[in-house]
């Protein structure tokens, strides 16, 4: 093909990012990949396994980005952020802060060494603060780039101008407090936004107790419990008193399909927490495993194939009801659902050793793109059933979460659309 | 082999990883002492970029042509290795990794003496194997750069649009006599003012008249031939009996004395034997139902232009694309006949013939008239061939219906407000963005839910009255709700005759007829066999959104292998010996790629012959081969065999 | 066969039933009431009763009696469906339904209606006594002389019992309604059981409101109820069967015991009054965030009731003949109006519906009981 | 110029092998010409002691057929090994143990006990069993029973294998014919065979379907076969695909399954195993349970894919541990 | 005396078990020693001639070890090894081999814990048989 494409811009690196970039390389488009934290891998990587097939969620994630590290078309930019954007489709140009991370990437060999020294320790984000990492850091061992980051918050040389113990035992001399931050200015053709999601927070519905009872989880935690990376190696095991629990309740819709904190429908909670209590039942055979719902959104290929197993080959129970409230029993810390059994009227209480919260998500986005958004929260759409991926700004696309909550395939169904479209521009179309 | 075998061996440190555990200075005396070894060295990081450089400048000045590093995992850096090996001089595939890092200092660490001990083993093993490497080429295939897209619904379409406007010349063939699928048939859509046509005419109006898109209706396909980067396609184009000449003045359906049920609207109107399937429809010509058709020559009589020819004969035509995407689309379900009551009464309808009744532009105008009569209670059963609710129902969700089952009661409720709805549903799925509001709306608008388990029964009486009678899960409580129309929430079904195409391509299916991804997750628009993707609802359920997206990735994948000049693959791949080989056959039923078949050679004699295209290296024909003919590069008996051997005796 | 009425749901609209109808039917209403008990159902089940139109089984139910607005459903609600209006709706529903007359659907279902019945009753009160008065004296007040006694007593006590026979009627049609098992069919419990029961359950709750306590945070709501109900019920006493010693031409005098009891009842109605009128104009409480106008036409009815009857008190007492003729009149024409439409036909029903309501659950209890 | 001088050895085997050589017919007479018979205890009255004079190396070729079982044929194989230039495994049994080599499954004294005690048709009250020596009147040495039965490659160095069970005429004359030529294949080459298996002269490999997958195992006898039909797809045992041809697929000819006797080619190091992958491969179930209903048809595993080959398989037989009691 | 250490071969398919033991080692789990991988791309390429190779060498037992039925990355490799090494289990039998001493396990990427598992468990089982020491007339 006789034009030169431009380059085109993929902000978020998890895994609608990672497709949306590996598909347009592969197209032969340049792009940058912009992960505002050290590595990419975002919430696909947190997983332990992914519904319905019980894939290992890293294993079958990881291959990808390792192939977007080597991928000659991707300029990865990690602990970066896109901080202004201008100009229009086809010519965007855009000005991204890389941020320091006292570490040489060119000499970093992402050995551990520096980690296992560093004397302070801080709570681990990658598993929800359920453990701990040093302020050097890689956020998890599968990380990409493996490089070191300096946590410049709690590191010791930072705070109290002493320690310097990481440049000490670096084996490359790859440390650098010196560094400063660079600022990047691109000209691209077109951007994706895939900047995902977060978990709302769940001390807004109140009524469930999270962070005021010690054996309420959210879903994300309990994914990283179920883990064998994860903070207990796999064991699930109560936070108060770090036993086994024996039964588990699982509870739908905690910030979603609630139009006072969020009315929307997060559309994977229902298939993770089914997840979930298979995987528990599978740590945990003898665990009692009961998910509280209100519509089972059984919906995509496969699952409700899964849910039927879930019911009749591992015993999980289905309640057809949202919970009202719960209270926590002082000494033994279990914890008590108030309930409606919607299927015989009755108003019942049960008694569980933990539950978990599947929390609803809520979209981000980058400040510096200012995308129109809609009443839902969700950014606007032009066209929704023709360019289902165009946001109001001609040249810039929604992937993943952040254009609407939905599960991994449809996501990386997105980023292949978003891809193309991208791809459309930045190769100049065809007259 | 007449070449001397000369191995180096490089044990890597991983900082403390490996150092900590094992003695890998012990690693490397022994390493010398192994046949054939003439290096063994120890680095701190053989990854990186020093610990690289010594195996290339090795290479060189120690004349190797073996390259042994033990390490970590090869899922890590054989990638690494490979490529120092070949910039090194040596072909990357004469390179073999020990890991004795994940499998041995890892999970050995309170046994240091026996971990290295292990180490040794496991160098001893990659050694051996090291031995008998071959040198390999990737192989590699000029791809031609057309694609072939087969089904002209919105998946179709989208994905045609997009490769098109990254000039990828696209074949767009249809078995129909028109584009559009089951997507233009649908009236107002669930998010916006559009209706199912607008979103048809929106994608035709970058498909028609395309220079780079050359569509074919009325054609199917017959063969495919070859493998990625370069399909032979065989197609066969129907007769459609007028030709392009045809200027829609419509004299012809006016004489036409044969009246056939409309199958654009599901049957619920008349049209002649020579028609335009709709009124969008495109191509823009008319086109005869041979199957009906008298051959009464009327028409061809009065045609102003002379575009009719009744002798019009089928013709085949074959073509070689890059890649194909199977965008087959779906099928409605069809309730078998007293399934919920279906065809016994005309006021039992499906969700399809209400698009179409509520269509302005369909059987009624857009007036909800059946039998007669605009009905006043209306009960949709959801459900209707999924989730398992009859004995013939599909076990799986279909996703799409029910925010189509609300959307149309809310355009219901707002164009007749006084009809009362009720929804008999199973579980509410509005899981996409907008629909939980939708679903709000139309608790909003009185439109009534009953939550059923066990399908509810449609009760008929004499006077053709009807009603539905269901138990209330969640009242637990029996009702029967008196209704002038039921409307059957149907969902989706892999469309008929998928199975010659998919057996045409050869790709996989699931137990329902869906056709196969690679990956669910993260191969969805991918089938196992390269080259071939798959966009819209055949591979599951999908709404008008969802199926254009997927279009659209698929056509993103196609591009990617369209726009390179030749594709690669790995040679590990299984190779006949045909010295050996007595045909036997064995081989080809292991396959599940097909890439194996028998050529004959001579008379009957008869061999195995591997398509490297097709091969995706797993090696099962070679476990299978009763003769030891077949045999997989990088995995041979010989090889492995030494492997096994090397991990016995003392070290 | 439940027959079903699908125009239900309509109605309760009109009564002042909020958004119920985006009742997803999860269940949290019945799970966050702090009355429901293990076994009955609601808000969730009388919500999905009258969407699907399932008249027959909301006519039988006295689960609305038993609600008491905390509001609690409706703070939780994640549809903000707002049961605790429906139920108020519901309650107001079933006092057309029982209401024989017409007279209740007629008040409640228009407002026009409910301002003509008053300016029609008010209008035969006054009537009555500008043809019956007595002698008017203007030099000293003598109000037993301006209405004299006997026909005061008959006026109220014929009021009286025509309003009691009315009431009886629609406690009896309430019976007949509830009384029916699951499948709609008639039960009857022995009458030794019917009197045991109502003696143990209907003067108690009726005196005594203690439901309420049931409810989350509602003790001040129980004393401004009892205050209410017992100030009511005071100035009832005081003014129908001691008629002959509070409508006298003696002067007001404070030591009275009477008057004591007068002056309580005032504070307490004008005090009850106005706490609710505020409550529901501020919309500080659940159960006043939506208010039907019967509910503004009884708290208006009341206050002014009670007004005039301080003011005709005032006037005595500092021996106006004049204004305390024409407010007592004034007084008597909106009394009148606000026993004789707010006792049987609208909102003060409830005070008799109410334990009624928990009897008949009882009776139905021990006939499921002896069933089982 | 002195005819090459040929031996012919009977040890543990049927004596199939030694009338194969009868069956080369009149062709007998062309060998007789060719070559001198030096030893052959079946048909010509040599003695032991006759070979013992020979100078080592003089003896042309020995053709040997039988597996190794007792001490006398080691001593035997031994002598002629190095009497002669080249060692003939001739057959089945003396290429890989053949049919007699099954008794592998057994130890010693349980095949001495089963033959001397146990078979209804003994009597043997006082349970006499054989001894290696007596000295009653005089001295009586007799051959000792070695603990396994071996090929004779695992005793002596062999240079060719003739295979089958017997070896047919055409295979015999076939590598005899190779010999005589001069023109010596590598060592360790099997004669007169094919290079690959039976399916590749099998007339009915033509009637294979393209994908061959069974969904049950039948013995022969239990089903009437079709001959114009590949055994296979009839469901039963054929060992062609795994076997080396070269004979002409006799029984194939007749509707008679392949059972191995032309032993393995020369990629596969283990009979038994690749057969069992080989037709474990090509049954078409999915479901362990499925499996192992067919399996259980099987009335003898080792007989099915081990009943040429044991003694040469890579375990030999049943296992026997080293310095164990 | 020597401690005996029984020394165990492992066939594992490159996509799920052999990850399995990558993430073993990277989830710092741990088993006994002497488990010796031999990768292979499939299960469905273990030859049932690999594991009588190994038992004749000497190996004290085997596993042979690939994704969960229906997980093959191969569509159906693993099916057909099932139907391999349920067969070769009869064979093994026949030889005298101790069933303890081969596996047919799936274990998937996810799985470390699983082949841990395993590993403790068929180790404990071999030490309590002892070692395969066997005869074998003839080198090759």
């Amino acid at each position: 093909m006789s034009y030169l494409p431009k380059p085109v811009l993929v902000i978020g690196g998890g895994i609608a990012g990672i497709q949306a970039a590996l598909d347009l390389a592969d197209q032969g488009i340049q792009v940058y990949l912009v992960e505002k934290t050290p590595s990419i891998g975002g919430k696909m990587m947190q997983l332990d396994k992914t519904f319905p097939t019980l894939d290992c969620s890293a294993c079958i994630l990881t291959p990808k980005m390792v192939a977007v590290a080597r991928h000659p078309n991707i300029k990865l930019l990690t602990y970066s952020e896109v901080i202004e954007v201008t100009g229009s489709a086809g010519n965007f140009n855009v000005k991204i802060l890389k941020k320091p991370r006292y570490v040489d990437e060119e000499k970093c060999i992402g050995c551990g060494i520096c980690f296992n020294k560093c004397p302070s320790k801080v709570p681990d984000e990658f598993n929800l603060g359920m453990s701990q990492r040093r302020a050097i850091y890689v956020p998890f061992p599968q990380a990409v780039p493996l490089k070191a980051t300096i946590d410049k918050e709690h590191c010791i040389y930072f705070t109290k101008q002493r320690c310097r113990v990481c440049e000490k035992v670096c084996p490359t001399k790859a440390i650098n407090y010196e560094q400063k931050p660079e600022t990047i200015e691109l000209n691209v053709a077109s951007i994706v936004v895939a900047t995902g999601y977060q978990l709302i927070d769940p001390t807004l519905a109140a009524q469930y107790g999270y962070g005021k009872y010690q054996n309420v989880y959210i879903s994300l935690e309990f994914e990283r419990l179920l883990s064998s990376t994860g903070p207990t190696g796999g064991e699930i095991v109560r936070r108060s008193d770090n036993k086994h629990p024996k039964n588990i309740a699982f509870i739908q819709c905690v910030c979603s399909r609630d139009v006072k904190i969020n009315p929307n429908c997060s559309a994977f909670c229902c298939m993770a927490s089914v997840k979930h209590s298979i995987l528990a039942k599978e740590h945990l055979p003898n665990v009692d495993c009961t998910i509280f719902y209100m519509d089972l959104r059984a919906f995509g290929k496969g699952y409700q194939e899964f849910y039927n197993r879930a019911m009749r080959e591992f015993g999980v129970k289905f309640m057809r009801g949202k919970p009202a409230k719960i209270e926590e029993e002082p000494e033994t810390k279990n914890l008590i659902i108030t309930y409606e059994d919607t299927f015989t009227g009755l108003k019942k209480t049960m008694t569980f050793d933990m539950v978990v919260l599947a929390v609803g998500v809520k979209p981000i986005y980058p400040e510096a793109l200012k995308l129109p958004l809609s009443e839902d929260g969700y950014v606007q759409l032009k066209n929704q059933y023709l360019d289902p991926v165009l946001t109001m700004i001609d040249g810039v696309y929604t992937v993943g979460v952040a254009a609407g909550a939905k599960d991994i395939p449809d996501s990386v169904v997105q980023s292949g659309n978003a891809a193309i479209k991208a791809s459309i521009l930045a190769g100049g179309a065809q007259k | 082999m007449s070449e001397e075998l000369r191995i180096g061996v490089y044990v890597c440190h991983c900082g403390t990883n490996i150092a900590g555990v094992v003695n890998v200075k012990d690693v490397v005396e022994y390493a010398k002492t192994l046949p054939n070894v003439v290096v063994a060295k120890e680095y701190v990081f053989m990854c990186s970029a020093p610990g690289q450089q010594i195996i290339k400048e090795d290479i060189k000045n120690f004349k190797l042509n073996r390259v042994v590093v033990a390490a970590c995992s090869p899922s890590l850096h054989e990638p690494t290795f490979r490529t120092a090996t070949a910039e090194g001089g040596l072909n990357p595939y004469l390179f073999e990794m020990a890991n004795i890092r994940e499998h041995c200092s890892w999970v050995h660490p309170d046994e240091k003496e026996v971990a290295t001990t292990k180490a040794k083993l496991l160098v001893k093993m990659a050694v051996a194997k090291a031995s008998l490497l071959e040198p390999l080429s990737e192989i590699k295939f000029k791809v031609n750069n057309t694609a072939l897209i087969i089904g002209g619904g919105v998946s179709g379409l989208a994905a045609a649009r997009d490769l098109a406007a990254r000039g990828i010349k696209t074949y767009l063939i249809d078995r129909s006599p028109t584009l559009g699928g089951r997507a233009a048939r649908l009236g107002k859509l669930t998010y916006t003012e559009m209706k199912g046509i607008d979103v048809f005419k929106g994608l035709i109006r970058d498909v028609a008249g395309n220079r780079l898109i050359d569509v074919y209706t009325n054609t199917e396909l017959v063969s495919v031939d070859g493998s990625v980067g370069n399909f032979k396609v065989k197609l066969v184009k129907n007769p459609r009996y007028v030709d392009a000449k045809c200027n829609l003045c419509g004299e012809c359906a006016k004489v036409c004395p044969v009246e056939v049920p409309d199958e654009f609207e599901f049957g619920m109107s008349k049209r002649k034997a020579i028609y335009l399937p709709f009124k969008d429809a495109y191509p823009r010509i008319y086109v005869i139902d041979m199957k009906s058709c008298t051959r009464c020559l009327e028409c061809v009589k009065v045609c102003p232009v002379g575009a009719i020819n009744l002798n019009e004969k089928p013709s085949e035509l074959t073509i070689n694309v890059g890649g194909i995407i199977v965008a087959a689309g779906y099928d409605p379900y069809e309730p078998k006949t007293g399934e919920y009551g279906y065809k016994l009464s005309n006021k039992v309808i499906t969700l399809f013939q209400l698009e179409r009744l509520l269509d302005s532009e369909g059987p009624t105008k857009g007036e909800l008239i059946v039998n007669g009569v605009k009905p006043k209670n209306i009960v949709f059963v959801m459900c209707v061939g999924s989730l398992s609710t009859t004995p013939d129902a599909y076990p799986y969700c279909s996703r799409m219906c029910c925010s189509s089952t609300i959307k149309n009661a809310l355009v219901l409720r707002e164009k007749y407000p006084d009809t009362n709805i009720y929804i008999a549903y199973k579980d509410v799925r509005t899981y996409g963005r907008g629909d939980e509001q939708l679903y709000m709306k139309a608790g909003e608008n009185f439109v009534r839910f009953a939550k059923f388990k066990d399908a509810p029964k449609i009760n008929i009486d004499q006077k053709g009255n009807l009603s539905v009678t269901l138990f209330e899960e969640t009242l637990q409580e029996e009702i029967t709700i008196p209704t002038d129309l039921v409307v059957l929430v149907v969902g989706m079904t892999p469309p008929r005759d998928i199975d010659k195409v998919r057996t045409t391509i050869k790709i996989g299916c699931g137990p329902e007829g869906f056709l196969r991804e690679a990956h669910l997750k993260l191969r969805p628009v991918e089938t196992a066999t390269d080259g071939v993707y798959l966009a819209g609802a055949v591979t599951g359920p999908k709404n008008i959104i969802e199926s254009i997206a997927s279009g659209s990735a698929a056509a993103s994948r196609t591009l990617a292998l369209l726009s390179k000049e030749e594709v690669a693959v790995e040679p590990l791949i299984a190779v006949v010996n045909e010295d050996i080989c007595s045909g036997c056959a064995i081989c080809v039923a292991m396959c599940p790629y097909g890439a194996i078949s028998l050529k004959i050679i001579d008379k009957n004699i008869r061999v195995a012959k591997v398509d490297s295209a097709l091969c995706k290296g797993c090696g099962t024909c070679a476990a299978a081969c009763p003769s030891g003919a077949m045999q997989q590069y990088g995995f041979k008996d010989a090889q492995i065999k030494a492997q096994v051997i090397a991990a016995m005796g003392e070290v | 066969m439940t027959y079903l009425v699908p125009q239900h749901p309509l109605q309760l609209v009109e009564l002042g039933a909020e958004r119920f109808s985006r009742c997803f039917n999860c269940g949290n209403c019945t799970a966050i009431c702090p009355i429901t008990k293990e076994k009955a159902s609601y808000p969730r089940k009388l919500i999905r009763y009258s969407l699907l139109g399932m008249e027959d089984k909301i006519l039988s139910s006295t689960d609305p009696w038993l609600c008491y607005y905390c509001g609690e459903c409706s703070d939780q609600c994640p549809r903000d469906a707002n049961p605790g209006s429906f139920m108020m709706s519901l309650r107001r529903y079933l006092t057309t339904k029982y209401d024989w007359t017409g007279f209740s659907k007629l008040m409640y279902y228009s407002k026009k209606a409910e301002v003509i019945a008053i300016i029609v009753v008010a209008a035969i009160v006054g009537s009555i006594i500008y043809l019956l008065h007595g002698p008017i004296v203007e030099t000293r007040v003598e109000l037993e002389t301006f209405a004299p006694y006997l026909t005061t007593e008959i006026g109220a006590l014929t009021v009286l019992f025509v309003l009691a026979g009315i009431l009886l009627s629609n406690l009896y049609r309430m019976y007949r309604f509830v009384m029916r098992d699951e499948n709609g069919n008639r039960i009857r419990v022995p009458l030794g059981f019917m009197i045991r029961d109502f003696i143990r359950i209907v003067p108690l709750h009726f005196l005594t409101q203690i439901k309420i306590k049931e409810c989350k945070d509602r003790q001040k709501n129980w004393i401004n109820h009892l205050i209410i109900f017992y100030g009511y019920a005071a100035s009832f006493i005081l003014f129908v069967p001691l008629l002959k010693f509070t409508q006298t031409n003696d002067p007001f005098l404070f030591v009275n015991p009477l008057s004591i009891l007068g002056i309580f009842s005032t504070i307490a109605l004008l005090y009850g009054a106005s706490i609710a009128i505020y409550g529901r104009v501020k919309k500080t409480q659940p159960m006043w965030k939506d208010s039907h106008s019967t509910d503004w036409m009884f708290l208006i009815l009341l206050l002014l009731t009670t007004i005039t009857g301080i003011l005709t008190g005032i006037f005595r007492t500092f021996g106006f003949p004049l204004p305390t003729y024409i407010m007592y009149s004034l007084h008597l024409m909106i009394a009148a109006p606000f026993l004789i439409l707010e006792v049987p036909f609208a909102k003060w029903s409830h005070l008799a519906y109410r334990p009624f309501a928990l009897y008949f659950e009882s009776l139905k209890e021990r006939y499921l009981a002896s069933k089982r | 110029m002195q005819k090459p001088k040929i031996a012919l050895y009977w040890c543990a085997g049927c004596g199939g092998c030694e009338e194969a050589v009868v069956d080369l017919a009149e062709k007998i007479l062309d060998v007789i010409n060719l070559v001198d018979i030096v030893f052959w205890p079946v048909a010509l009255d040599y003695k032991v002691e006759d070979v013992e004079k020979l100078p080592d190396g003089s003896i042309t070729a020995s053709f040997i057929n039988g597996g190794i079982r007792m001490g006398e044929h080691e001593h035997v194989v031994k002598l002629l090994r190095k009497k002669s230039k080249l060692v003939i495994a001739y057959g089945a049994c003396s290429a890989w143990g053949g049919v007699p080599g099954l008794a592998n499954l057994y130890d010693k004294e349980e095949i001495m006990k089963c033959v001397y005690q146990e078979t209804p048709t003994v009597d043997n009250p006082s349970k006499t069993m054989p001894q290696v020596k007596t000295e009653k009147e005089v001295t009586l040495e007799l051959p000792n029973f070695l603990p396994r039965i071996l090929p004779l490659d695992l005793v002596v160095d062999v240079d060719y294998y003739v295979p089958g069970c017997p070896p047919t005429p055409d295979v015999t004359w076939k590598s005899i014919e190779t010999l005589l030529s001069g023109n010596l294949p590598p060592k360790g080459s099997t004669l007169g065979a094919l290079t690959k298996s039976v399916c590749y002269e099998c007339a009915l490999n033509e009637t294979k379907p393209e994908k061959v997958l069974i969904k049950d195992f039948m013995r022969p006898h239990k089903v009437a076969i079709d001959p114009s039909k590949c055994l296979l797809t009839q469901n039963l045992m054929c060992m062609g695909p795994v076997t080396r041809g070269g004979c002409g697929s006799l029984c194939l000819k007749v509707a008679m399954p392949c059972t191995g006797c032309f032993g393995p080619l020369d990629e596969v190091k283990d009979y038994g195993g690749k057969a069992a992958s080989y037709f474990a491969s090509i049954l078409d179930y999915m479901d362990e349970k499925e499996i192992e209903k067919v399996l259980s048809k099987f009335p003898d595993f080792m007989g099915v894919f081990y009943r040429y080959t044991l003694p040469a398989s890579r375990l030999r037989g049943k296992i026997k541990m080293k310095g164990g009691d | 005396m020597k401690e005996f250490r029984p020394r165990i071969v492992v066939f594992a398919c490159n996509w799920c078990t052999y990850a399995a033991l990558d993430l073993a080692g990277t989830s710092r789990m741990k088993y006994p020693t002497n488990f010796l991988v031999v990768k292979e791309m499939c299960s469905g390429r273990v030859d049932p001639q690999y594991v009588l190779e190994a038992f004749r060498r000497g190996a004290d037992g085997v596993i042979v070890a690939g994704c969960h039925p229906g997980d093959c990355h191969y569509i159906e490799g693993n099916y057909k090894t099932l139907r391999r090494m349920t067969l070769l289990k009869k064979l093994l039998e026949e030889f005298g081999i101790e069933k303890e001493r081969f596996r047919l396990e799936w274990i998937s990427a996810s799985e470390a814990d699983r082949f841990v598992e395993v590993a403790n468990e068929m180790y404990e089982k071999i030490k309590n048989l002892g070692p395969l020491k066997i005869e074998i007339e003839g080198g090759r």
